[in-house]
């Protein structure tokens, strides 16, 4: 298995993805791709905030990649992820896996993005016009 | 006769999120006794600022992996509380 | 619910199915991308041969399309279907799918590529290098 | 007096895929009796071709649209053989 981390403040390119994901033994491809929606609970959404621990959320998606990977059989993974300031539409996150069949590939591209959101140190700030919070941080 | 204070170490403590919006700063010093726990650290952290008890849940990351309760905190550690994460 | 359908000899664009998926509303694209695999069943693969009845598989996509709709709130849903001759790592099926949420997206999609892989009147004919089988016509 | 010929439809049956080998064309014409239901024009064809006998199912569509067996055949539709798909 090959994995492909990125995060940083480039906006994210969804041929990269699918370019690393493609091999010739690899007859599913999954790709998920995040974007910054337009209301929360009808709430107009002006833009989203993305903080992350840089080192320790590299870490922990390389190793969430390799968890992966040991309970499908993955040929590459990718996980791009956007910090920064971020307008309505722009993609924050875009997820990859290749497998030979495309129930695994399925399967897989879900763990990831469900299991990102629930353990990756990336925080995200939502702007309303009259204020803003943290996302999921209460109860 | 040793001080108390000197018994003690200053650690570093980084913060992101509600975290630092709670901290007001995103890196805060504190003392503990040699030996200490993380759960003797979030004891310290919740009691000086209380607004902690109101998130999800309150996690420590050590030289940048997640740590239990019972994980000895040494100088030298980076040490960072993780609010409720929310990527993607 | 917008759908767009393509079946043709020309080569599938991610691209644009992408492009034609993002909706300020939509927080969650899943894109399925099938690739012409090297190997089936430890048999080298040469090369694969679609073949469609055009003016029905395009009928049964838009229904295809439709009833997906009916069952997850999508907002924006493509399938995109090559025929002809393709090549090991060519693409004969793109399906896209957008919603507000991301499960929503995965459980469409997955409905989409399994249905379409059922009732779509489109057929496959494996080449080795000794000999050739349409795929899955026997039991 | 008519003959018994004259009392029949011819119909004009489009093949696909491995349809199209077991018939060697991609269309064929027969003959059906006016009423033939899908199951009759079934019934012919596996009698004529036994090799549909081998496939893991043989669907009709009229007017590109699948239909049951119970579905009556008229001179102008447009009937396919629908073998085993694979598309995807």
């Amino acid at each position: 298995m090959e994995c492909q981390i990125y995060l940083s403040e480039q906006p994210l390119d969804g041929n990269e993805v699918f370019r690393f994901l493609q091999t010739p033994a690899s007859g599913g491809m999954v790709v998920f791709t995040g974007t910054v929606r337009d209301h929360f609970e009808n709430k107009k959404v002006i833009r989203l905030e993305f903080e992350a621990y840089q080192a320790m959320a590299v870490k922990e998606m390389e190793r969430l990649a390799a968890i992966c990977a040991e309970k499908w059989p993955c040929h590459r993974i990718a996980i791009h992820h956007r910090t920064g300031v971020l307008q309505v539409g722009e993609i924050p996150v875009i997820i990859g896996v290749s497998c030979t069949h495309r129930r695994e590939a399925f399967a897989a591209c879900q763990f990831l993005i469900d299991t990102l959101k629930e353990s990756i140190p990336i925080w995200k700030k939502e702007v309303f016009q009259d204020g803003s919070h943290w996302v999921s941080a209460h109860p | 006769m040793k001080t108390q204070s000197a018994e003690k170490l200053a650690i570093r403590i980084l913060a992101f999120g509600i975290a630092k919006d709670i901290l007001e700063d995103n890196v805060i010093w504190m003392e503990i006794k040699p030996g200490s726990k993380v759960s003797d650290l979030k004891e310290v952290l919740l009691e000086e600022f209380p607004d902690f008890e109101k998130l999800r849940y309150v996690r420590f990351a050590i030289n940048e992996s997640y740590v239990d309760d019972d994980h000895v905190i040494s100088q030298d550690d980076e040490i960072a509380i993780i609010p409720p994460v929310s990527g993607g």
